[in-house]
């Protein structure tokens, strides 16, 4: 078949390869297992690297299409269910994060116990569900790969997970089933309006080029798929999984979960609900814009009072993720490139996060950071490696976090709209609430003095520990040094949105 | 062009940075020392070249028609955020940009030496951490040169994050004393908090202005905007929110950011904590370079500030208030660099006051070539003031290295044990105190002048509160150095430090006698145009009286011990006390932040969370749970009752059905 | 009268010959050959079942009382499928001390049954449903009552005959006032009769209100479903099995036929009302029974019971897509099903065992079984990439192509009962996974054909919704059967 | 519709609802049972009269009628044979007995 010349559909094979590998590993021995994983790890990141060649070559080329490398096979064909693959520069940006964050997550959970085999298994039938969303632009094949990437949370959480797992897996399940369930409406219905002689497409491209959705059904189903994807993304006041969630998942589900498929929520956000739906992202996008705004200062504060680290981290993430779809709703150029940028930053910074947390938390077996203190002087790598990751989030320049951050705000502020301008500046305090917490942890957990005796004999980080956070730290200050070259690959591929969006409102104005 | 090796000057430092952070535990703790001073000497070297190039080189255009024109080194993207919003990352060279070059890298300079022997003990090993130490030092270099020759306010902002971590750090560098772990976490709050200030201004100012540049050369810059009226800047100046103009609220968000860097009230808070870092920290950071970012921000955009009135203003009383606000603190401070701190919050306040009192109107241009006149004085006093105070921060270092406390109790007559210091410290004392021929005498006549121009009340107000200077100043000195005898209480006598650190304190302190005679008025000037000032013999005299009597006083109370000091605190021990307590700013801060922020907003937003938010999806779950155990019954179990269900159903569905279609 | 029309039903004549040559084995072996009764018969089946695979000349027999066409022959060769596997896994259990002896009649009973559901299927004439209907649902009785030695057995036996028949009593009841108006039993001739008269009588609302309670009661429809849960629970698990999925499955087609062929030009006054309340009740009244049980059994019944509510949303849509949509959710329908009923069999049957707190720890000692047990549990909450993901994806696109808003709010409160029934279907893979336990149900060497069973379970549920061509034919027959639908 | 058709479809309405109130309320099995044979004569009852008075060119209901007495009598077959069994284990016919599995 024809699809099998493209690259893409490689991202989907790799992990299925992997997970059959590790379906003929023994249960006996992990070190078999640890090979496969690693070699699949490490050959899904040389393919994102190459696709990025293959992209900028393509744009360097003078490739302007919307999408490059796009390919398609009938699925279902009375349906009109096409498997279609295609890559704009912020998917591409997505496979490599992810694979970035896959590769650090296989070192993070090295020591992974009991069940390794069965771990990793699911590990990449979750990783298989990001790279397929990611890489398809068929509404269809999106939510399948979306949903499948969904279902082994349940089990990374129940089996390996720590706390309270059994209630945090059924609810951040059930949670995010409630959200795919608004997106599965949503999808049907958009379907059922995508053209306008009833030739019913699933292709994203076609859609918004026929631009056939009446406007009376956009008013209904621009809410529905908005907040279908909102829930991963941890919109207020959809976001309750998220802390429980993240609070009891082992250390490489967390890395995986916050690091990229909470992105998933921000991706289809744009790519599904306002782009296909531009009249009423115009019409509603208020309401949600307010909602996200909450969410940015709502999560910081409430991070501000935490305890338990992870759950720090989770109301960050609430916030942080708050940002991207507050920047995605500002609907201009800039503040949805920031919105990437962010989500990229967000990514690695979190996944960081949660690999530092859990080597902390295998070291100490507690998360609360009243029963620790002075671990820099224990742990210098990882106390380094925590003040990095913590300075990112709270945007020190030369480090991602920075640069999102300043593009969502500067791009936001560009709004003519006055409402936007003033939730902007309301946004932007959350950099100060950021640095108290932050700080308020770094100052707490790593200085002062070693709260118990018994951490003195704790050891710093083994030789994957390091590899597996040295990678993200690489990757955040690469971002944050050199952000033109990623704000190159991102920006045009919003243009198309944007046009449409602007068409809609002009259409509007004319109405 | 000639000047392009400026890119070492702020790469060397970046450079060290990387190298000992990453390579320097393998490395001897002297070996890093020695490297980082090295690297820094070569460093200022390169700043000099650079700084005396620019200024008495005439090569380019740098001078036209008499004017001094800034030099844009180079300009590279850095961040694109739209085809006309660029972050670039460039060096710009003008008058106050060369001078700061000189300061930093001097200042750095001596603290590197210094540091070489303040951070052993007294049998010269290295403390710990003596690597990280030099490896923050190049790091703070670094963003601290960088923000002085940028080339676009949004360059500022990142090197104003830079410097803010890097003080975190060094303020931080005894993390393990709860004391300085709550020091940096609260600098770095509260500067960050001036910097939100200062991002809301910038996205203000740059939604009218579409650019960040300064002198842009291919784009008009923002200063190079104010020429031209169609500019969309004149746009700025007439759009009005909430009865400002949109500039005026731009540059007031702008001020309060270097507001927060330079310690003005009520942002003030974070700087006497800040002193729990290494005393040559103290006195690079806090008392020469960083805290001085704010003037220079200000400075920088002088040229915008000069249009709006209002803005100044608010600067001037702001100014005034902070510089007699800190002097009277400092004279009842016991620990001797909180004083110092004090001080130096004041003379920052002077410089800021000098810049905004220079906004008089223009019947002076013929007097004094124009409101130029403050600026100048300002830019110049800040100079001076970063060698005498560098000066007497190390001068203090040495002291505490000596004696293992900073409380001046502990002191006393310290003048015959460590001679070479306590000389040193005098020299220091007179040029702050504005005794010619030294160094401060020269800037701050320049200032009071600037005062007077703007009204004889600013005048009297900054000439009081230099006489305040002269007698804390001296206070501390006589308390340090004379008072009584020294009673020896460590296990050796304090003598004067190796040479490493008394080298730096001679060398500062010959600057600080000769500084004042540099030609500040012919090179740094707002517009490059040299000015030309005579002395003005009524207000210097009248200055130096007052500083004179101030030192008198000084004299009278503290060279030999006596109980007047007592009498005085114990005749208003209210206004002592409050004075002590630094008249509860922290207190006040404390409450805010935990009580208001923490307890008030925090706690309940977690609370709501957990209880509504999450208690709403919990309680969906329960209702289903509920539900499906209250409908059991209907599976009763009994034949009958299934045949009464399955009957009334389908009646009920026949007649439902018929009612609603029918009817 | 012409013989040749026997030849347009194949699938019937070679069910009986198999049936015929099974009572023949049956009655004449020696006793000592008994032994190799359930494996002929299952291999005759097999062989019976690739046969019918090959398509036949098609069309009316009987002068129109019964007819077949591509849409009756893919069903009946699903429910051939279906019932290959119930043999399959029941091999086991029919040789049993207990159940020996009567193990003919337990083919027998199930192939009699499968013949009368042929003729629901593709009957056209009231009387030949009727019979068909009551020859598929009166033998399942005595099924129901084949553990002689358990109560309750009998108990689910008497409770399934009564109310049997009373909703056949209800359902004939219904057809004698359609009779009364039409004057027919041809279904051609009675829709004919019904588009004259006015769609406002009330005798016509009584009339289909009795005739999908009737039908309804097969499906185990709320309100008409409570005979299900018992019956599952008491009777044998071989025949529980067969009882959800087969019964269920010919069902739902026939009801397809009868509303749509019968009662077509009443379909927007009358029974698109009727059935959407019923679907909302199905489905949601199963749900939130489902969540308290604890027995497999009946927790599969209850499960069943929304699953039913699903597959009349295909019947609702009313059209070409709802039809091939509900056909291939049928056929993943019965995969999924009988996966489950294949584990719960197989533990049963060694140790008695049913209830969801046994099944603790089942991954550790059988991992197998269990990997088996919850790939059956996605399918049925419709996880991709399992076939239950595009079968309700499917069936939920097939009703909204009605485009009616009214089907949207329907397709919405389906959708959230999902996240219900994801939420049970969780809790058997929490026990099985999750849960531990130190007396778990140890290793279980579980027969070949049993595992053949799961094995085919299994193949179907990966491959169906995987290879999309099973979908596709089915539309393409839908297609053809466009005539079916003319009066909608 | 003329008068003898109501005359007579009356009546086996009636008769109907009797067999349903006659099921709903008796305790014995085999009442129920009787019951139930109330309700399907009816039922035959209606078709030939439907057939006799409205339809009489063709034989349908009769037929009809003929069949589901065939049915009905299977059935009572096999309902006997389990009360049968039933009666075996618990000793009793009376329906309310057998409530065991519910819920």
């Amino acid at each position: 078949m024809e699809i099998f010349n493209n690259i893409l559909i490689y991202f989907v094979i790799v992990p299925l390869l992997t997970i059959l590998g590790l379906a003929f590993c023994s249960n006996r021995g992990i070190g078999a297992v640890r090979a496969v994983a690693v070699a699949g790890a490490t050959v899904l990141m040389a393919l994102a690297g190459y696709l990025v060649y293959l992209f900028l070559q393509a744009r360097g080329a003078g490739d302007t299409s919307e999408m490059i490398l796009c390919s398609e096979v009938t699925w279902y064909a009375p349906l009109n269910i096409k498997l279609a693959l295609g890559v704009d520069g912020v998917s591409v940006v997505m496979i490599l994060l992810s694979a970035f964050i896959v590769f650090a997550g296989v070192f993070a959970s090295w020591k992974m116990d009991p069940l390794p085999k069965q771990f990793f298994l699911w590990f990449f039938l979750l990783s298989t569900g990001v790279f397929g969303f990611f890489i398809s632009i068929d509404l269809f094949t999106m939510f399948m790969f979306y949903e499948v990437a969904l279902i082994p949370m349940y089990l990374l959480i129940g089996v390996w997970g720590s706390g309270n797992k059994n209630y945090s897996a059924m609810k951040l399940t059930l949670m995010l089933m409630g959200g795919s369930a608004f997106l599965m409406l949503g999808i049907i219905g958009i379907y059922f309006h995508s053209s306008a002689d009833g030739q019913w497409t699933m292709n994203i491209l076609e859609i918004a080029k026929n631009d056939a959705i009446p406007h009376s059904w956009q008013m209904w189903l621009f809410p529905l798929t908005f907040i279908g994807f909102g829930v991963l993304g941890a919109m207020f006041p959809f976001h309750t999984w998220s802390p429980d969630g993240h609070a009891s998942a082992p250390t490489a589900v967390s890395m995986l979960h916050a690091g990229v498929l909470m992105k998933l929520g921000g991706y289809g956000c744009f790519r599904i609900a306002i782009y296909l739906m531009p009249f009423a992202a115009n019409e509603l996008g208020w309401i949600f814009l307010t909602l996200t705004g909450i969410s940015i200062v709502y999560g910081a504060f409430s991070a501000c009072v935490q305890t338990d680290l992870k759950y720090i981290n989770a109301y960050s993430s609430v916030s942080h993720c708050g940002m991207v779809l507050f920047a995605v709703l500002m609907f201009n150029t800039t503040a949805m490139t920031g919105a990437v940028l962010q989500m990229l930053s967000h990514g690695l910074m979190t996944a960081l996060f949660f690999a530092l947390i859990g080597m902390i938390y295998g070291r100490t077996h507690t998360r609360d950071i009243r029963d620790m203190g002075g671990l820099m002087h224990i742990m210098p790598y990882l106390g380094v490696g925590y003040v990095l990751a913590g300075l990112a989030s709270l945007g020190l320049p030369g480090l991602s976090g920075f640069v999102a951050e300043m593009t969502i705000f500067v791009g936001s502020y560009m709004h003519t709209d006055i409402f936007h301008r003033v939730l902007t500046i309301a946004a932007t305090c959350s950099i100060v609430i950021t640095a108290v917490y932050i700080l308020r942890v770094v100052a707490k957990l790593l200085f002062g003095d070693v709260q118990n005796e018994h951490h003195r004999e704790l050891t710093d980080a083994s030789w994957e520990e390091r590899l597996s956070t040295a990678t993200l730290i690489i990757a955040v200050a690469i971002i944050g040094c050199f952000p033109n070259f990623f704000v190159n690959i991102i920006s045009d591929s919003f243009l198309p949105i944007v046009g449409a969006l602007e068409n809609a409102a002009h259409a509007a104005g004319v109405m | 062009m000639p000047l392009s090796y400026t890119i070492a000057v702020i790469a060397i430092p970046l450079i060290m940075f990387l190298f000992l952070g990453l390579s320097g535990v393998k490395m001897g703790k002297k070996t890093t020392g020695i490297i980082g001073v090295i690297a820094m000497l070569i460093t200022t070297i390169l700043a000099y070249g650079v700084a005396l190039t620019y200024f008495f080189g005439s090569s380019e255009g740098q001078i036209v028609d008499g004017v001094r024109k800034a030099v844009t080194v180079f300009n590279p993207d850095w961040l694109t955020f739209s085809d006309t919003l660029v972050v670039r990352m460039g060096i710009m060279l003008d008058p106050i940009a060369a001078m700061m070059l000189i300061v930093i890298t001097t200042v750095s300079l001596m603290v590197h030496l210094y540091s070489l022997g303040y951070m052993c003990d007294h049998h010269g090993n290295a403390e710990k951490g003596f690597q990280r130490y030099y490896a923050f030092l190049a790091l703070f270099t670094f963003s601290m040169l960088g923000l002085v020759v940028a080339t676009n306010l949004f360059q500022i902002f990142i090197f104003f994050e830079m410097v803010g971590v890097s003080s975190y750090l060094l303020i931080g560098f005894y993390y393990t004393t709860p004391a300085a772990n709550h020091a940096n976490k609260k600098a770095f709050i509260v500067t960050r908090l001036a910097d939100l200030f200062f991002l809301i201004g910038i996205l203000i100012l740059s939604f009218y202005t579409q650019t960040f540049d300064f002198f842009s050369n291919n784009v008009n810059g923002i200063i190079g905007m104010l020429d031209d009226p169609q500019a969309s800047l004149a746009q700025a100046g007439t759009t009005t929110f909430m009865g400002c103009s949109a500039m005026a609220w731009a540059l007031t968000f702008i001020f309060i950011g270097g507001a927060g860097k330079s310690a003005m009230y009520p942002l003030h808070i974070w700087l006497p904590d800040a002193m729990e870092g290494p005393t040559p920290v103290s006195a690079l950071i806090h008392a020469a370079t960083m805290v001085v970012a704010g003037v220079f921000l200000v400075a920088r955009l002088f040229p915008m500030y000069v249009l709006v009135q209002g803005t100044m203003d608010i600067i001037c009383v702001v100014g005034a208030f902070t510089a007699f606000y800190a002097a009277a603190i400092a004279c009842v401070q016991s620990d001797i660099k909180r004083a110092l701190a004090f001080s130096t919050i004041s003379q920052i306040a002077f410089m800021m006051t000098s810049l905004a009192v220079s906004s008089a109107d223009g019947q002076l241009i013929e007097i004094h070539g124009g409101y130029g006149l403050g600026f100048m004085a300002s830019m110049f006093h800040l100079f001076t003031h970063a060698m005498f105070k560098a000066l007497l921060f190390l001068c203090a270092g040495a002291i505490i290295h000596a004696v293992h406390s900073n409380e001046n109790d502990k002191m006393h007559g310290l003048h015959k044990y460590m001679p070479i210091t306590s000389i040193a410290f005098l020299i220091g004392c007179l040029a702050i105190a504005g005794i010619p021929p030294f160094a401060g005498f020269w800037s701050k006549d320049e200032i009071l002048v600037a005062a007077y121009e703007k009204g004889i009340g600013w005048g009297i107000w900054m000439t009081m509160v230099a006489g305040m200077t002269a007698f804390y100043m001296f206070r501390i000195y006589f308390l340090i150095f004379h008072w009584k005898k020294h009673e020896v209480h460590t296990e050796h006598e304090p003598a004067d430090q190796p040479w490493t650190m008394t080298l730096p304190l001679i060398i500062l302190a010959a600057i600080s006698i000769v500084a004042g005679f540099v030609p500040a008025a012919k090179l740094v000037t707002w517009d490059g145009t040299p000015l030309h000032t005579q002395l003005n013999w009524t207000i210097a005299g009248t200055s130096v009286l007052i500083a004179c009597i101030g030192i008198g006083l000084a004299y009278k109370m503290y060279y030999k011990e006596n109980d007047l000091p007592e009498r005085m605190a114990n005749s208003c021990r209210g206004l002592w006390t409050a004075a002590y307590k630094r008249f509860y700013m922290d207190e006040l801060y404390q409450f805010i932040t935990h009580k208001v922020i923490f307890q008030g907003i925090c706690k309940p937003i977690a609370k709501f969370d957990r209880a509504i938010i999450d208690g709403f999806f919990n309680m969906l779950a329960e209702v289903t749970n509920r539900t499906s155990f209250g409908i059991r019954k209907m599976q009763s179990g009994s034949i009958q009752g299934y045949v009464y269900f399955y009957l009334i159903g389908v009646l009920l569905l026949a007649v439902i059905t018929m009612a609603c279609v029918l009817l | 009268m012409d013989y040749s029309q026997f030849l347009m039903m194949p699938q019937e004549i070679g069910l009986l010959i198999v049936f015929l040559l099974v009572f023949i084995y049956d009655t004449f072996m020696p006793a000592r050959a008994q032994r190799f009764l359930p494996i002929f018969t299952t291999i005759l089946f097999a062989i019976y079942t690739a046969f019918s695979f090959i398509p036949c000349q098609m069309g009316e027999l009987f002068g129109g009382m019964m007819e077949t066409n591509p849409a009756t022959w893919v069903m009946k060769c699903i429910l051939n499928i279906g019932v290959f596997i119930v043999f399959l896994q029941a091999i086991k259990w029919t040789n049993e001390d207990f159940v020996s002896v009567r193990r003919g009649e337990f083919y027998e009973l199930i192939l009699l049954t499968l013949f009368g559901m042929f003729l629901m299927i593709s009957s056209r004439h009231f009387l030949l449903f009727v019979i068909g209907l009551e020859t598929a649902s009166l033998p399942i009785a005595a099924l129901t009552a084949f553990e002689k030695r358990h109560y309750e057995s009998h108990e689910a036996a008497a409770k399934y005959i009564f109310t049997a028949i009373f909703s056949s009593a209800i359902f004939m009841l219904g057809i004698s006032f359609v009779y009364g108006m039409s004057g027919s039993l041809y279904f051609n001739d009675i829709a004919n009769a019904l588009s004259l008269i006015s769609s406002k009588s009330i005798l016509l609302f009584v009339a289909v209100a009795f005739v999908i309670a009737g039908v309804g009661f097969k499906l185990s429809l709320v309100p008409f479903h409570q005979w299900t849960a018992d019956v599952y629970q008491g009777a044998p698990t071989a025949v529980t099995s067969y009882l959800s999925v087969i019964s269920k499955g010919a069902a739902a087609f026939a009801f397809l036929i009868i509303l749509v062929q019968v009662f077509g030009s009443a379909y927007h006054q009358v029974w698109e009302w009727m059935l959407y309340a019923i679907i909302i009740l199905t489905i949601t009244i199963g749900n939130l029974f489902a969540i308290r049980q604890h027995n497999l059994k009946r927790f599969l019944a209850f499960s069943s019971i929304s699953q039913a509510g699903y597959i009349m949303l295909g019947v609702i849509a009313a059209s070409t897509v709802g039809m091939a949509s509900m056909i291939y959710y049928i056929l993943v329908y019965i995969f999924s099903n009988l996966a489950a009923f294949g584990v719960i069999a197989a533990i049963e049957r060694q140790t008695g065992k049913v209830t969801m707190d046994d099944y603790n720890g089942l991954f550790k000692t059988n991992p197998w079984m269990a990997f088996t047990m919850m790939l059956a549990m996605f399918s049925l909450g419709g996880i991709p990439p399992f076939a239950g993901f595009f079968s309700k994806f499917f069936i939920f696109v097939g009703a909204a192509s009605t485009g009616s808003v009214a089907i949207y709010v329907l397709v919405f409160i389906a959708l959230v009962n999902t996240i219900i029934s994801l939420y049970y279907y969780l809790l058997v893979v929490k026990a099985m996974f999750i849960r531990q336990d130190e007396c778990a149900i140890p290793y279980i060497d579980s027969h070949w054909t049993e595992e053949l069973g799961m094995t085919i379970s299994v193949m179907g549920i990966i491959a169906v919704g995987i290879a999309s061509n099973v979908y596709t034919f089915m539309s393409q027959i839908s297609d053809s059967v466009i005539h079916i639908f003319h009066l909608i | 519709m003329n008068l003898t058709l109501l005359m007579y479809l009356i009546p086996s309405l009636i008769m109907f609802g009797c067999g349903v109130y006659g099921f709903l309320t008796r305790k014995n099995m085999i009442a129920i049972m009787i019951s139930l044979e109330l309700m399907l004569n009816s039922i035959d009852i209606n078709f030939v009269v439907f057939n006799r008075y409205l339809f009489p060119g063709q034989m349908e209901g009769m037929f009809f009628t003929l069949f589901a007495i065939a049915i009905a009598a299977a059935e009572t077959a096999l309902a006997l044979a389990i009360i049968i069994n039933v009666f075996r284990i618990a000793k009793d016919v009376d329906i309310n007995k057998i409530n065991k599995l519910k819920f």
